[in-house]
């Protein structure tokens, strides 16, 4: 057999798996399945994906997994994790699904400091449904409901959610913003993540920055472009909120 | 820990602290609820017993979340509930239709207040319809609709029960009266009743390291293509076809030679059973029937009865939701069929009494 | 489990250069990040009939991994030279 | 004949309206009889007339609700208004012709009532009225008997204010007729039992009340 | 600006796109939407015109924001409707509730896709309970069960019109496979074709200042008492029930000389039509009877069409919630019915004559 | 006619209001009151309040009034927005209707800018349903659903509400809080959010911390007390974004 | 608009003092709130039927609007003296 | 007898299925005939198998998907296990017989086509099965007439590789055989106009790739 990159928790009989060419849930899903391995708590987690791209990883690990409504993924994991709380629930989901049609869960449930790991991938659209405007779509974004580009004055700025995160949770939550432009750092990002759960220590939640050269209709060498300069202009990655037993030196 | 019901005994008390009795009485684990009058008691009767007997409550941000979460509860292998009535049943119908598509057996009591909209928080039937068939489903659920406070305990217990042993969602439709008025009931611990109480099983978290020990479980409700939807959906409308006589209830009372059946659920059946009374002291026939379970509907029942008294007067406190499930369970039958309809107010034996002597015999008995 | 994937191997320079036709989709990803234009489309066709890449200029690769974190897919592994992975890397 | 008996007490939030009703309720099932016991409640806290039904029988209780009262109960102007509805010709009126108490904010005796209720036209129709208009209150002449029985007045003079709602309950005992003192007394116990401990006076003076009230009926019933 | 169509003309297009004309024609002033497949492309098509003829759009955060948005639009005073589907349309629910208690004339294209839960993107007819009785209410609803692109022009118009003429929401009940496939029909606009549009009108920010020019306005869909709610609800109740004649709808074919009525109703009723016309060609007597409105019921011309052939088959792409109606219309008949029910798949005239024609006559003509 | 204090925009008929005595939304409507009366804006605008005890105020102003459903005030207003910009919209409601079930449209709405008024009464409870935890019940607060005090591990610390909102609102936002025991303060916060929306340059927010003593079960004394001293220092009043039209000196 | 709305009117030091019984709800939050403790409750009804207040040490009162602004009923005002406004307000 | 066709086409994503299906319909509609495109759409943006079903008829069109096509067409070996099913005893059948083609990633010639749909276990078994049963298909001989046309071949080596699917076009058509030439190539000016106005040569080109596709096909059935 020969062996691949891919990491010890993704099962391989579901792969490859059914993103797009090019789409970066792939890579956040890797590093991701990577920081899963690195801890070593397969048999402990729980992974739920939402209705978005996001539902395509519902046979994505080997990992118990549901796939649940769109936006609801985090109340489901806030269910599982409140009867069984030995488990690690992972709530994994769109920018769609964690800004708009899921915000109050999300505010709610990292303002009740749940002991859950939030993934939200933001790919500036909403992917499934053909690339509409999402929460986070870009000033001047051309999408399926913004013909004519985003125009900020009438539907605002694109939404900071790791911002809004950390401006509502407490001190032991874990808040980051990473990229799949850079796989290292989104790995260590989730394993602090994880870590930070598996403690029961506090609420976690990572965004990451994902390409979806479907809606955005570009070719390989504009997919990094939009991702690394367009988006990474509006949206700064880094810790944003790092409990006092995660922090260094 | 204490057994939250030792022995069997008379307690007086209101309906929405009957259901959280019942619901320890069910050994459930874990409810997650939204404040909404008039079920709030049901929480706060709750929060107070949980941490006694080592439960757990979750007060979420929505119904929305609530719903989901009780589902969370069920997957991880707990009893879990809620409760809700009005908006909150509305917006309840999401997570339900999940419930529903994947068999997850989560349980709810819903106390109904007026409707549509905010309307009312004090009483009304007008959650039957969507109770039965909310949502973007085929209504696979059972729904128990109480009329006194023992039965809202007895079927809280037997809500869960069922609940896990056919693993479609169920429910308690009781309505504002019965969340807050107070009377007598027995408790009793139902193992010690012979009732054995279904165990539930861990869908997510179970045993071992998925893809080595055993195989990863994967649960879904979204699927690609129309066939493979009716591939899964069929077989679980089949199922619910074939139990359904298994859990069908109606109670029935001086059918046998009545002229007339007045057909009435929850609580609304109590001014029918006296009304009936009254009426047959006066030498006027009627008869009583009465759905316990809207869903299933007591179908084969009410059409047996209706058979031989093809006379019936719907009574409810709404407009026509008990009548359509009548009219869809009598299909075909040459019935006659009056009703009074109050949505959003209760109904007395007076009013109904009322009622049938004010009409002339052939209106009403048209044999 | 025992799934039989294929590859195709290339030995570059400081390493080796795996692909995986099965895995690969043709993205194009990995071979607008590699740092030293080393990747070029091959003629071998991947899972939607799509031209998987090749390490065209292989002499120019420094086993980085830059392709093979930059993959979705998982189709891209690189092994680097034991010994010269010893030797200073620079 | 079957004993039963459906009662309608109304008064202001904070009169103690639904500490009567549940007493008389739990009285009925220490007796082993079919008790029901159902507040009106709103979208409102404060404020409102406050409407309680209480209903004992031998057998299983209709609905919760009637049309009817055979006891009826208006504690304050507004809650003759709301109550005159449940008055018809056999039922025993009873009113606080002492009329208004005045209640207390924080209602101490029978703690908070979290479910009273008020129609919002109810309560801000006396003020956007004219003057006068305000205070009419129209007594059910047409009742079986009208008996005012001036509670206020007892409790403040002969007893304590607080214990105005218990002077009540003894008139609606004496009135129902169908509940022995003993049974009474316990539910009273069971529902303010641990005021009574920690302020013992307040047993005798509950017990006080509850006899003033009783006796005030039996007068009105002799006389009658 | 220009008018959106100025003349009739053919054209060729997928139903969401007709969608999006109808709403210009009706001269809509606002949409405001949540994506969901199969109804994206109405968004996208409005996004691409509204700037072009002064309209204005708004995607929200949710179905929730979308159905409440629409309220406020409808409250300015302006033509205002959204598009949703599936669980989308579960979650419309809530501020479709309020809108029947208020008389709020939101319009609301549905394009039913499959159920319970997120099922597929795709197609179904599965949405009808929830379409005509969802929520917490009684369901006075305006429902228009489209079959064609003509249709989907036509009704959408209609639903703009009888909403704000009656002041009950309205609703395209379109379907996936109406969203996304293309065909020829004819736009108008109305105005030319003799429809006369009716005029929205202004419930809040009206002229003046409110306390001094005019009584302010008061919008509430809350109540106190039971009775002050029972008062509300029975003037709507009656007047639903009163202007339903003039709203009802339906089609049918050769019902005259039937022995069996095929009832179907949306884009089955294509296949049906179809069935019917294979079968009449072999000599068998079919009939079809196609509702337009779901709500009001066309009950007095099924009941009609039913008393001289009491045969139906019922061919509908969900399990039973086109029958449900039909069982409350024809309540009381004897009437003998078949059914296909297949939720969330498509039905082909192949499947309805195969089916008709496996049957023994006996089975299916019970006269 | 004996006038009275009541600004100009309340409707006396329908006084005395249906508040409980004591309740901290007769300051609150009495600040906004003032407000809209100083700018002079009654006829332009349009309030719309929420379920909870807001509901109470639905036939409160001279002002053409709507009241919603529970935690739908935002997108109604919105919509009405939406469809007449010269309509000022206010959107009154709890800190359960805008924290917990309503927060995917605060902070949607606020993303997005909308021209509308957002005023939230914090009185950390749920009042209209008989005193349940809210997102911003206190630590140790009784609560019906806490009935042995709020355990912040469990259900979190209590949502800070204006630090959210003004996490992710544009530099044209007007974010504070104010407090019922400074009504002077309050108004002028009113004043300064109203012109923002008037002049349609953004969104604004103003939470009010207010007085429930019946479901506190306070006499007046406490309730003063539980206003200025335990809210008080959870809860800090002041301008937490102030558009630069309106920034002072 | 124009009702009458009974005012009982009390003259204190610095002005006078105006309640309003039929919005007076009793709340005793205008009593709390004064700096000179003038207010207690009167024999006064107000609107349920509960105390309204009085200035009983209306000597003390500085006609500061304290109370006025802590009833959340307006059923106070506060009219303070036209002279003595103009003084210095020590 | 009334004239009307039933068309299902399947192919990969990127072969331009849709965009044939489209202009097949709306050639019909030129004519002045019902016409009924659909395409299948899914969970799924990109990867899979693309299937559009087309009818023309003189009556309006019954049930848009059917059960049985006159034409069916697939274009690799995954669509041919796809669209099987459609395949009856009158059908003719269709296929790429220089399968596969490459399509290319960015199909510039029809635009993205939003829709494609796919089962994700389709996708998926082909990997998932043991090496060998992969390549497996199987073509329909039961059908009335089994066509192979070497569009790919064609395409690429006769006119540009781009043009593939107007060859299977030209196929469709003439296996069709309800449609003028007139109106698909109207048809083909609407849905392609934009591109031939920036890329004039292309006219010429689709124009080719039609006629050798009506070619092949009138040779195949005068063989036959
Ligand atoms: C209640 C509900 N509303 C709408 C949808 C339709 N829907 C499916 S996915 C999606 C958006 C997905 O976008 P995002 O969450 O950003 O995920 P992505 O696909 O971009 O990864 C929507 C609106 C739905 N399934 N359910
Ligand atoms: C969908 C829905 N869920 C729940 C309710 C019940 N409900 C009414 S008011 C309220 C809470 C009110 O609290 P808050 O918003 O803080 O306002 P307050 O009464 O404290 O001013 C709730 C949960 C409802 N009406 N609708
Ligand atoms: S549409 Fe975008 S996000 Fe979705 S799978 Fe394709 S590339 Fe990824
Ligand atoms: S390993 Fe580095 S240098 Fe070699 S091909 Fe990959 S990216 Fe290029
Ligand atoms: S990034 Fe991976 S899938 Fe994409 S072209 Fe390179 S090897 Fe293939
Ligand atoms: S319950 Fe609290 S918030 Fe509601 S009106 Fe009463 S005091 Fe005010
Ligand atoms: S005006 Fe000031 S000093 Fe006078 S009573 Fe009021 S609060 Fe006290
Ligand atoms: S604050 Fe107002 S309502 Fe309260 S006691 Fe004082 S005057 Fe009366
Ligand atoms: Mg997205
Ligand atoms: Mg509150």
């Amino acid at each position: 057999m020969s062996t691949t990159v891919m990491p010890n928790s993704w099962n391989i009989n579901t792969k490859p798996h059914k993103f797009c060419p090019g789409c970066g849930h792939g890579h956040v899903l890797r590093a991701l399945g990577e920081a899963i391995d690195d801890i070593d708590i397969q048999d402990r987690t729980v992974f739920g994906c939402d209705i978005g791209c996001s539902l395509l990883a519902w046979d994505f690990f080997n990992i118990d997994s549901i796939q649940t409504h769109h936006g609801r993924t985090t109340p489901v994991m806030v269910g599982i994790v409140r009867a069984n709380p030995s488990l690690i629930g992972i709530a994994y989901m769109g920018d769609g699904g964690g800004y708009a049609i899921g915000a109050q869960h999300l505010v709610n449930s990292a303002n009740r400091n749940d002991k859950i790991l939030v993934v939200l991938v933001n790919n500036t659209n909403y992917g499934m449904t053909g690339g509409q405007m999402a929460p986070t779509t870009l000033p001047g974004q051309v999408t399926e409901t913004t013909p004519y580009g985003r125009d900020a004055l009438e539907t605002g700025a694109p939404t900071q959610g790791p911002e809004l995160v950390a401006a509502i949770t407490g001190e032991n939550a874990y808040v980051a913003r990473g990229t799949v432009s850079n796989l290292r750092q989104l790995k260590k990002y989730f394993k602090k993540a994880l870590e930070n759960v598996q403690e029961g220590n506090g609420f976690s939640f990572v965004e990451v920055l994902a390409t979806c050269p479907t809606n955005w209709r570009t070719n390989a060498k504009d997919t990094w472009k939009f991702l690394e300069e367009n988006m990474a202009s509006y949206f700064k990655v880094g810790e944003y909120k790092v409990p006092p037993t995660k922090r260094e030196g | 820990m204490e057994k939250p019901i030792q022995e069997e005994k008379r307690v007086f008390m209101t309906g929405n602290e009957v259901v959280a009795w019942g619901a320890l009485a069910a050994q459930a684990d874990i409810m997650y609820g939204y404040p909404i009058t008039p079920q709030n008691e049901i929480m706060h009767y709750w929060t107070r017993l949980a941490p006694k007997y080592g439960k757990s409550f979750l007060q979420t941000e929505d119904e929305l979340s609530a719903g989901f979460a009780t589902i969370g509860g069920v997957l991880a292998g707990k009893r879990s509930f809620s409760a809700t009535a009005g908006p909150g049943n509305t917006l309840f119908q999401e997570p339900i239709s999940m419930a529903e598509m994947m068999r997850i057996p989560m349980v709810v009591a819903i106390q109904q207040r007026g409707g549509p909209s905010t309307a009312t928080v004090i009483y009304s039937q007008q959650e039957v319809n969507m109770t039965t068939y909310g949502g973007n489903g085929e209504g696979l659920r059972i729904v128990y609709s109480t009329a006194t406070h023992q039965e809202l305990f007895d079927y809280t217990i037997k809500a869960f029960n069922n609940a896990w042993k056919y693993r479609f969602p169920a429910f308690i439709l009781g309505d504002g009266y019965q969340a807050k008025m107070r009377e007598p009931l027995i408790m009793y611990n139902p193992e010690e009743k012979g009732i054995e109480m279904v165990k539930p099983d861990v869908s997510l978290g179970k045993e071992g390291v998925p893809g080595k020990d055993r195989d990863p479980v994967y649960l879904r409700n979204a699927y690609s293509m129309e066939e493979e939807l009716f591939e899964v959906l069929m077989p679980m409308i089949e199922e619910y076809n074939k139990v359904s006589p298994e859990i069908e209830e109606h109670f029935s009372l001086g059918c046998e030679d009545a002229d007339l059946i007045i057909v009435s659920h929850g609580i609304v059946s109590r001014a029918a059973m006296a009304a009936e009374e009254e009426l047959r002291k006066e030498g006027i026939k009627v008869g009583l029937f009465r759905p316990i379970t809207l869903r299933p509907f007591p179908e084969g029942a009410i059409r047996e009865i209706c058979k031989s008294t093809p006379n019936i007067l719907i009574v409810e406190s709404a407009n026509g939701q008990l009548a359509r499930l009548v009219k869809e369970a009598l299909f075909g039958l040459p019935i006659n069929m009056q009703a009074i309809f109050k949505p959003g107010v209760g109904i007395t034996s007076e009013e109904i009494i009322k009622f049938i002597k004010s009409k002339k015999t052939e209106e009403i008995i048209a044999k | 489990m025992s799934l039989t994937i294929d590859k195709i191997t290339f030995k570059v320079k400081k390493g080796i250069f795996n692909i995986f036709p099965q895995l690969c989709k043709g993205c194009g990803l990995c071979k607008e990040k590699c740092p030293h234009g080393v990747l070029d489309w091959s003629d071998e066709l991947g899972l939607y009939g799509t031209p998987t890449v090749e390490p065209i200029y292989s002499e120019e690769c420094t086993a980085c991994k830059m392709c093979e974190n930059s993959c979705p897919d998982c189709a891209i592994k690189i092994e680097r030279k034991k010994k010269e992975k010893k030797e200073k890397d620079k | 004949m079957n004993k039963s008996v459906k009662i309608a007490i109304a008064g202001e939030g904070g009169q103690g309206v639904q500490s009567i009703a549940d007493i008389i309720a739990e009285a009925g099932n220490e007796e082993g009889l079919e008790a029901l016991y159902i507040p009106n409640f709103g979208i409102e806290q404060r404020g409102g007339v406050s409407v309680a039904y209480v209903q004992i029988a031998e057998k299983l209780i209709g609905s919760p609700k009637f049309e009817k009262g055979d006891v009826v109960v208006a504690l304050s102007k507004r809650a003759v208004d709301r109550i005159i509805p449940y008055v018809g010709s056999n039922t025993i009126f009873v009113y606080d012709n002492s009329l208004i108490y005045i209640p207390e904010v924080s209602d101490e005796v029978v703690g908070l009532q979290s479910y009273e209720t008020v129609a919002p036209e109810a309560q801000t129709n006396g003020f956007s009225l004219k003057e006068g208009e305000h205070n009419h209150y129209l007594i059910p002449h047409y009742a079986d008997k009208v008996i005012g029985v001036p509670a206020t007045d007892i409790a403040k003079k002969e007893l304590h204010p607080r214990v105005f709602n218990i002077v009540i309950l003894g008139a609606v005992i004496e009135a129902a007729g169908i509940l022995s003192q003993e049974s009474v007394k316990n539910a009273m116990e069971n529902n303010l039992g641990s005021k009574f401990e920690k302020n013992p006076q307040l047993r005798q003076l509950n017990i006080d009340a509850l006899q003033k009230g009783i006796q005030k009926i039996k007068e009105a019933l002799v006389r009658s």
